[in-house]
């Protein structure tokens, strides 16, 4: 551990966080201390104040950073809030159009993959530590090879690039090596829809949804709501435009239940090629079809053309929006219908994805091709046309198709060069490795999905010794290592072409603080190609498979680079509940053909791969039979201690055909009769005729109450003084991305405790999303789930020591300092939702005392925990009203479920002030608790789902 | 020190036996010093040798109400007075609440003054007695009776040792001894 | 049938039968140190600069705030730090041994490492700027500081010692303008002190008294 | 007075054997202890097999130390215990282990006030498995706390931290409770041993058994002034302890049905916990009762009228807490919650419904063999049920302290309780502690009441005079 931590340290030092050091000591001391016995001298500790205070940091008081975090390329805006100069928790950034104030699960947990010690920390060279100076060595002499063959050995592979100075310095590198290529590799991406895009309009364009302009949504298998780089955004427009009048509705077609699913009005399980049929039907109805697809008789040409004509009803605030599974003509014949629709410039904005400029003769800029897929770079390898190849930020060893077969391709690169996060398989594979900075350690910046670019601003130095990508390229490009510092600035001095210093620096600190640092240009809408429109459509799918595989993104784990995070990797998956672990997911009645249950493990084979691959079997209710869908991300063979060894690697029988990597591919399944332990936290979904969660028609909405009467009381209700916390979870707004449960993790240092523990029953988040499957068409309903305060709280009566009680606000307080660990209020909980530290949970790796959050206690073994309504935040809030002398105002204590919540569907506050927005929402008539016939009198309250009848697409609401 | 004349202590073999002996000397004096032992609890040996009941109800009376009263104070003055929380939204004084503790404290302060007191007033502990110099007198815990013939206190001239132990063997003592301290 | 034990030994065994008693008093007795302050007061810690707030607080007259710069704004006091000493240390004493720690820090970059003196448990979340700001006076915790060339911790913080204050603060309050005074304040006229706490608005003690106030 | 020299001789009644004289009794009773003409030196093999009885049952004890080491060095988490079912194995002993510690002061203390003879030679290792087996039960709910070197904060002292114990909480009420129990019956078990004690000194040959016995017994005469306390005293504690036995499980009912869980929150608790802890105190009574009279011939003192009686309180008890299963399924229907009735159902075809029903079997269907005279007088047939009304009594705990958890409320909360083999360790172990004490009880204390006794062969033999 000591080899591990050093570097941490030294760093931190040399940019003067010791206040950080400070409590790290102070942390390992106080577990050490409080470890055994409560008593015995405190061990004696240092006090390191800075040698020069950096101005506007105050030891003690958190300060906020404007940041960028990554997703696919594209940026996320982000508060990033340090503590001494050590950065603890990450905030979405309301001034950025990705983030909108809010952060997703990702984005929560980036912080862990920040201070993960299990990040690569030197450049090594065939598998031996290596430096950094006899890299630059050997690429000088490497470089000056591809300079005389004019880069025809010279291949670029990275992630998508948004960067404009990333794109700018592959600019020239390109300009440098005419003949050098550059390759994209997109693993959580779409090549279908690229190439239906590329096909309608002759470049790269992304669509970019506008969803709150949308009144009817179709979406078929689309992750609208993440996690992606527009699922922040996506989400809370649709939200938006359903609060509005008239509300906005939502079809869901999916192969497996996904998040739109959940929200949609009807939600109808189908295979991918269902869905293309489906697209061809209303193609046809809407005549934008030249193939007329055959009418398919009963049910589902019934509901398809109500769902046409509601569509068109919609004119120009319609959204069809077709997923990854789909083939490219899907994409064709949705992009066909969306035009006719009107959409196009509406709801749905084509935009063109930005390329690295390409210097002309006359000095101005043109831009340069648009990179080349995995599929070319790999034939040029097994071609033997590959002689350097640098990898910025990319896994293909792992996570290319494994038709493609990289590694072997790669073996015959005679200088492969890999740049990450971690040693993961490509490392291995490559001769070189580069460790990399995170984007928290390292200068950069980005464009949002709309455009936006913002500044990737880093919060603490490298705490490994990571290598910025700028760094590397502006060394292939110049041979020269200018800090990524100097090349943003420059850069940017550039687009802005300034000249004056001054006001540059003026501008710069505005970007900084705002970290958006040039707003989306409207004007970049990408006319479409009418005769592409107009041209005759692909042959239609040939006969289904009987047993189709979908590879889907996960949950949680979308990049390679995520894998090693203990709390994506514990957090729940929406549906199954599953931690640690991917599934081969089955709809009931495949799995009853195969004699199938929970855990049982199969082999599925496909053409290409006989030998296939062994995965474990999960039965979900709302999968579309004859699918299987299997979540990519998992079976890691390098990359950290937590990535490694879990779940199955789906990308070996994912299949390419001419340059794209195909989302589904027909295989056979065969039960194998082995069994898998799943770690789910989550057994029972069904609702065993209890209310918990509710909902009330559309019209009904101001009319009927949700909630029960109130049961009465030998005693009368007491009074508070001051403010008497609340909160309201919108059930209609909840989507259960989990983003709430990660931000609870961050925020309170709750501790993951790894599989064995979860399949125990002993996971320890404050808040859970409860799903629970309303109805048969698998449409599920979540329910954020975490201590509901009552105020007749069950669990306080029975502590023997009163480690449990209420304080003046009505907060139900646990002092963990007081608490013997009885475990008796958790039983007297209805809601469960007491969390208890069965063992020494807490990580007591210095880097997660470094990460902690100061100002909330790191519980000892034994000690029962549970939600807090984030008391932190409410002192902290308290004492500073108090400090100006001023009342608390609505909003000044924010929890940080609610601040990272999407869709604005969790409202906290002051119950007893009329005017604050939860007192507001606690009107609706919407408004419930659960279990209110206990009288156990939650603090926390429901808003029940609204059920809008006209939406819906059965028979019998039609008409 | 010279040994001073404790008394004299006679053997009977069976119970009957002690109490008409009692009996006759009762009837004879009223006020001799009698002491009877018996190896388990004789019927009617108290009466015969007319003891008063003792103390033991009272002290037990006593310490009940105070465990009781000190357990319902002690609850009360801790919940209301020295910290006073909000549990559970119950009033501070839920005093349905204190009355197991303060039925218990009850019993225990009663068991307890009624083993202290019972001890007390039977002068136990005494590791150290005359009585135990009497020959045999290991026999009373087993299956013989004795009776100790005591002379009345501050009782002038020498130890009428000699007319006891007639009366006593006159009165069916199977053997008997003279006890000296 | 002899004696179990002579008279004598009786005492004795009396004696001995005595130890159980003997050893509940002892438990009891555990129990109240158990739960006492692992931290002594009346400790003098020593420093890696012999610093003395005596000399600059007592007869330099350097008012607290000038090198705990953040105590009226952050949960933290703050220790001053090198450059702080230094805007007077870079003109007195410049050349005592003693001070040699602090120049070599600012060469170097690295920070003087302080010996804490103060030292709340981990679950304790004491915010001094609340506490500055409703009229608590640094003396009223740490001690005449004036009167001490070596820094001793006054007293064990105690959660008793926390709650004396936090159940009646009216009492211990001082005008906002002696937080930092060293002699004791001048007893206030009752309208006075009616005053003093109108201005402080201090909390209900029932909030201050709430667990949650200190623990987290 | 010829009629005066004749001993008191017992003529033989359902209670006692015939031709017992109070010294036979005496001298049989306390050979045992002593060794002098037990059977410790007897043909027959009391000896070793008691010796390796006390070496198995130490193993045992070795174990729980082992054991409850490791457990304060890991955590508590090596229980199976998980949210939702927080409380398992440890809090079904606690509860097993107090309801067996209930028949001995029920015995000596609502016995003796009902002037029930047959106490006599029962109650003595009555009480004595009492305390052992209330002693193991305190052991459990600190062995289940998070962090037992905490323990002592549920008890009210003077504190640095001026904080008090949380008096609405049952676990408080069981502190008080079990504590008082213990006391009380440690006291009244000393009260009714300090004449036998006396006894055993002046038996004892070696000096240093007379000094040990002597000191214990506080210098016992038999003074008649000391029998009159004495039986005043004995008197009030069975007064006290009567209603002390009923308050102790009550308690521990409340534990459990102050909580809001269905399948805890029940009204019929207190009653039904009360007699099953007789229940499994008689089973566990009958259970000793047989090895002992058999291994030290005590045939003419624990009499086959002993077993029927304690048999037909079994039988009663049995009865009784059938009426418990039977009402709390009634009501559960009755009541037409929905949580109440899901609980029940659960009961009925879960997945602990294989226990459920095994300890239907035991308690409820077993103990009707007792209606029959032969099978009451039988005594391997009293062993067995004896036994089998043991296991299913901790069954009925077991079934009452986890099912009810593990799926209560929230259908998303469910959980399921696997037992860990630490789980399993600790029950073992406890028993060998149990067994351990006993055995060391018997071999240094009279397992029968000497002086009672002695009283009892003089009342049966007036009693049988003309």
């Amino acid at each position: 551990m000591r080899r591990l931590v050093a570097p941490t340290a030294s760093t931190a030092a040399a940019i003067g966080v010791d206040g950080g050091r400070r409590r790290v000591l102070k942390l390992m001391a106080a577990s050490a201390a409080l470890a055994g016995s409560g008593c015995g001298q405190p061990p004696p500790e240092k006090i390191r104040p800075y040698v020069n205070m950096p101005e506007g940091m105050a030891p003690g008081d958190p300060v906020f950073y404007a940041s960028t975090l990554l997703r696919q390329g594209c940026g996320v805006g982000v508060l990033v809030e340090t503590e001494s100069g050590r950065p603890i928790k990450i905030e979405g950034n309301p001034a950025h159009p990705a983030s909108l104030g809010a952060a997703d699960a990702q984005s929560q947990a980036a912080i862990l993959t920040l201070w993960d010690p299990e990040r690569s920390r030197t450049v090594m060279r065939g598998g031996q530590p290596s430096t950094w100076t006899t890299l630059l060595d050997s690429l000088a002499t490497q470089m000056g090879q591809e300079a005389a063959a004019r880069g025809g050995g010279l291949r670029l592979l990275s992630g998508p690039v948004s960067s404009p100075t990333l794109l700018a310095q592959i600019g020239e590198i390109l300009a440098r090596f005419p003949e050098a290529r550059w390759h994209v590799h997109d693993p959580a991406g779409c090549d279908a829809a690229k190439h239906a895009a590329l096909q309608l309009f002759g470049g790269p364009v992304q669509p970019l949804y506008r969803l709150e302009h949308a009144h009817t949504v179709l979406s078929l298998d689309a992750e609208l709501f993440g996690p992606s780089a527009d699922g922040l955004r996506n989400a809370h427009d649709f939200m938006n435009a359903r609060r509005g009048e008239p509300r906005a509705r939502m079809y869901a077609l999916e192969s497996t239940p996904g998040l739109c699913g959940a929200v949609a009005d009807t939600r109808i399980a189908l295979s991918p090629a269902g869905m293309e049929a489906v697209l061809d039907m209303i193609a046809s109805q809407l005549g934008v079809s030249d193939a007329m697809a055959e009418q398919r008789p009963g049910p589902q040409a019934a509901w398809v053309s109500r769902l046409c004509t509601r569509l068109s009803a919609a004119h120009g605030a319609s959204a069809v929006i077709p997923g990854h599974s789909l083939s490219s003509r899907a994409h064709l014949l949705a992009w066909r219908i969306n035009t006719r629709l009107g959409n196009l410039g509406r709801t749905i904005h084509p935009i063109a994805q930005r390329l690295p400029p390409a210097p002309l003769a006359d000095g101005t800029h043109d831009a340069a091709p648009a990179p080349e897929g995995l599929g070319a770079l790999v034939q040029a390898m097994h071609d033997g046309d590959v002689q350097t190849l640098l990898m910025l930020d990319v896994n293909p060893v792992y996570d290319s198709p494994g038709a493609l077969d990289f590694a072997r391709g790669l073996s015959r690169v005679a200088c492969s060069i890999h740049m990450g996060l971690y040693r993961d398989e490509t490392a291995h594979a490559s001769n070189w490795h580069i460790p990399m900075a995170h984007e928290l350690e390292a200068w950069s910046d980005a464009r949002s999905f709309d455009g936006t670019a913002s500044l990737v601003q880093p919060v603490i130095a490298p705490l490994y010794g990571g290598l910025s990508a700028h760094e590397v390229l502006d060394m292939l490009a110049h041979m020269r290592t200018r800090s990524a510092h100097e090349l943003v600035r420059a850069q940017w001095r550039n687009a802005w072409n300034m000249n004056d210093a001054e006001e540059f620096e003026r501008r710069w600190e505005e970007a900084l603080r705002r970290g958006v640092i040039e707003e989306a240009q409207a004007d970049r809408l990408v006319p479409i190609d009418e005769k592409a429109l107009k041209a005759r459509l692909p042959e239609g799918p040939g006969p289904e498979p009987q047993l189709i595989a979908v590879f889907a993104n996960d949950h949680n784990i979308v990049s390679c680079n995520q894998a090693n995070n203990a709390w994506l990797q514990e957090l729940p998956r929406p549906y199954t509940k599953i931690t640690w672990d991917n599934a081969a997911l089955i709809g009931p009645a495949t799995a009853g053909r195969h004699g199938l249950r929970n855990g049982d493990v199969v082999s599925l084979t496909s053409a290409d791969k006989p030998d296939g691959l062994l995965a474990p079997v999960w039965i979900v209710p709302g999968q579309a039979e004859g699918v299987v869908t299997l979540p990519l991300g998992y079976g890691r063979h390098q990359g950290g201690s937590v990535a490694q060894g879990r779940g199955f690697d789906a990308h070996v029988l994912q299949e390419v055909r001419n340059g794209m990597s195909l989302r589904s591919a027909a295989v056979q399944l065969r039960p194998t009769g082995q069994h898998h332990a799943f770690a789910a936290t989550q057994h029972e979904m069904g609702l065993a005729g209890r209310e918990p969660v509710r909902s009330v028609s559309l019209h009904a909405r101001d009319g009927a109450d949700a909630a029960d009467a109130a049961p009465p009381s030998l005693y009368p209700p007491r009074q508070y003084g001051g403010p008497a916390w609340g909160m309201t979870v919108d059930l209609d707004a909840c989507i259960g991305c989990n983003a709430c449960a990660i931000a609870c993790q961050a925020e309170n240092n709750i501790p993951s405790v790894g599989p064995e523990e979860v399949a125990r029953g002993r996971e320890m988040h404050w808040m859970r999303i409860d799903v629970y499957h309303a109805d048969s068409g698998g449409r599920a309903q979540f329910q954020p789930m975490a201590c509901q305060h009552c105020e007749n709280a069950p669990c306080e009566i029975v502590c023997p020591v009163g480690a449990t009680m209420h304080d003046s606000e009505g907060l139900n307080v646990q002092v963990y300092n007081r608490c013997v660990g009885t475990r008796f209020c958790s039983n007297n909980c209805p809601y469960k939702v007491r969390r208890f530290n069965f063992f020494d949970y807490a990580d007591h790796d210095p880097s997660a005392a470094a990460r902690a959050n100061p100002d909330v206690t790191v519980r000892q073994r034994g000690v029962m925990e549970k939600c807090t309504y984030c008391v932190q935040r409410i002192s902290h809030a308290r004492i500073e009203a108090q400090k100006q002398g001023r009342p608390l105002r609505d909003g000044d204590v924010v929890t940080a479920c609610e601040a990272t919540c999407p869709t604005q569907a969790i409202v906290f506050g002051d119950t007893a002030d009329p005017r604050s927005r939860v007192s507001r929402a606690k009107a609706s008539a919407r408004n419930y608790t659960v279990l209110a016939e206990l009288n156990t009198r939650p603090r926390t309250s429901y808003l029940a789902r609204i059920h809008d009848k006209e939406a819906g697409l059965e028979e019998e609401d039609d008409g | 020190m010279t040994p001073r004349f404790y008394g004299v202590v006679g053997r009977f073999e069976t119970p009957d036996a002690l109490l008409e002996a009692i009996r006759c000397l009762r009837r004879r004096d009223r006020h001799l010093r009698l002491e009877a032992y018996a190896p388990y609890a004789v019927e009617g040996l108290s009466e015969a040798l007319d003891l008063p009941r003792g103390k033991v109800p009272l002290f037990t009376l006593i310490g009940g109400v105070l465990g009781g009263a000190s357990g319902f104070f002690m609850q009360w003055y801790a919940a209301v007075v020295s910290f006073p929380v909000n549990i559970g939204g119950r009033p501070l004084n839920s005093w349905p609440m204190f009355i197991p503790v303060t039925f218990e404290m009850t019993i225990l302060g009663a068991a307890l003054a009624a083993v202290l007191g019972m001890l007390a007033v039977s002068g136990l502990p005494r590791l150290h007695h005359p009585i135990f110099d009497a020959p045999c007198f290991g026999l009373a815990t087993r299956d013989r009776y004795f009776l100790c013939l005591r002379p009345p206190p501050g009782m002038p001239g020498p130890a009428p040792a000699k007319q006891y132990r007639e009366v006593l063997e006159s009165l069916g003592a199977t053997a008997s001894d003279e006890v000296w301290t | 049938m002899p004696q179990l034990l002579e008279r004598s030994e009786v005492l004795l065994v009396k004696l001995i039968l005595l130890v159980p008693v003997a050893l509940l008093v002892l438990t009891v007795a555990g129990m109240v140190w158990r739960t006492t302050s692992p931290v002594e007061p009346g400790v003098a810690v020593p420093q890696p600069i012999p610093f003395s707030h005596k000399h600059h607080v007592g007869d330099d007259g350097i008012d607290c705030r000038y090198c705990h710069t953040t105590v009226e704004t952050s949960a933290s006091a703050g220790m001053p730090t090198t450059g702080i000493c230094l805007s007077c240390h870079s003109q007195l004493f410049r050349d005592a041994p003693a001070l040699a720690p602090l120049h070599e820090s600012m060469q170097s970059g690295k920070p003087i490492a302080w010996n804490r003196v103060y030292d709340l448990p981990d679950f304790v979340f004491f915010n001094h700027s609340i506490h500055v700001n409703k009229g608590v006076a640094c003396v009223s915790c740490h001690g005449r500081v004036d009167r001490m060339p070596v820094l001793v911790r006054q007293q064990a913080p105690d959660m008793q010692w926390c709650l004396d204050c936090h159940r009646d603060p009216s009492g211990r309050v001082v005008p906002l303008d002696h937080i930092t005074a060293m002699e004791s304040f001048p007893a206030l006229s009752d309208a006075q002190a009616e005053q003093l706490l109108q201005s402080l608005r201090l909390e209900d003690p029932r909030r201050l008294t709430d667990c949650s106030t200190c623990h987290r | 007075m010829a009629e005066h020299e004749e001993k008191a001789v017992s003529p033989g009644t359902p209670e006692l054997g015939a031709g017992w004289t109070a010294g036979g009794v005496t001298d049989k009773i306390a050979g045992v202890v002593l060794g002098r003409g037990g059977p410790w030196t007897r043909g027959w093999h009391a000896h070793w097999r008691w010796r390796s009885a006390l070496l198995i049952s130490f193993g045992g004890v070795l174990t729980l130390l082992a054991a409850s080491t490791w457990l304060f060095m890991r955590g508590v988490g090596l229980f199976g215990v998980n949210i939702p079912v927080a409380w398992g194995f440890a809090l079904g002993n606690f509860v097993w282990w107090i309801g067996i510690g209930h028949a001995g002061t029920f015995i000596s203390a609502i016995l003796l006030l009902l002037r029930q003879r047959w106490r006599t030679s029962i109650n003595r290792y009555a009480e004595a498995m009492t305390l052992f087996a209330a002693g193991i039960a305190g052991l459990f709910p600190i062995f289940h706390l998070g962090r037992p070197w905490f323990a002592y904060w549920l008890l009210p002292y003077p504190n640095r931290m001026e904080l008090w114990p949380q008096w609405r909480s049952p676990l408080v009420w069981d502190i008080f409770a079990i504590s008082t129990y213990l006391l009380v019956s440690l006291l009244f078990w000393y009260v009714g041993l300090i004449p036998d004690l006396a006894s055993l000194r002046d038996k004892a040959a070696s000096r240093g058994k007379r000094l040990g016995y002597g000191i214990l017994a506080l210098g016992w005469r038999g003074d008649a002034r000391h029998w009159r306390h004495y039986e005043t005293a004995y008197l009030l504690l069975a007064g006290l302890a009567t209603p002390l036995v009923v308050s102790v499980h009550t308690v521990v009912a409340l534990d459990f049905s102050i909580g809001n869980t269905p399948g805890y929150h029940s009204t019929i608790f207190p009653p039904y916990f009360v007699a099953g802890a007789l229940f499994s105190g008689f089973a566990m009574v009958i259970t000793l009762a047989i090895p002992l009279r058999h291994y030290f011939r005590l045939h003419d003192f624990i009499t086959l009228r002993h077993l029927e009686l304690a048999a037909k309180v079994m039988l009663a008890c049995s009865l009784f807490v059938a009426y418990g299963y039977a009402s709390e399924i009634f009501t559960a229907y009755y009541s037409g919650d929905t949580y109440e009735i899901h609980m029940t159902q659960d009961r009925f075809t879960g997945m602990y419904a294989p226990v459920y029903w095994v300890y239907m079997f035991c308690n409820v269907v077993v103990p009707q063999l007792l209606w029959w005279r032969r099978a009451r007088r039988n005594v391997p047939t009293l062993l067995v049920v004896s036994l089998l009304v043991n296991a299913g009594m901790w069954m009925e705990r077991f079934v009452i302290v986890v099912q009810s958890l593990h799926a209560d409320y929230l259908p998303s909360a469910w959980g399921v309780f696997l037992p860990s083999v630490w789980d399993w360790v600790f029950l073992l172990s406890s028993i060998a502690l149990f067994v351990w004490l006993f055995l060391m009880f018997i071999r240094y204390l009279p397992m029968i009441s000497m002086a009672e006794m002695r009283g009892l062969v003089q009342e049966t033999a007036e009693e049988a005079k003309p």
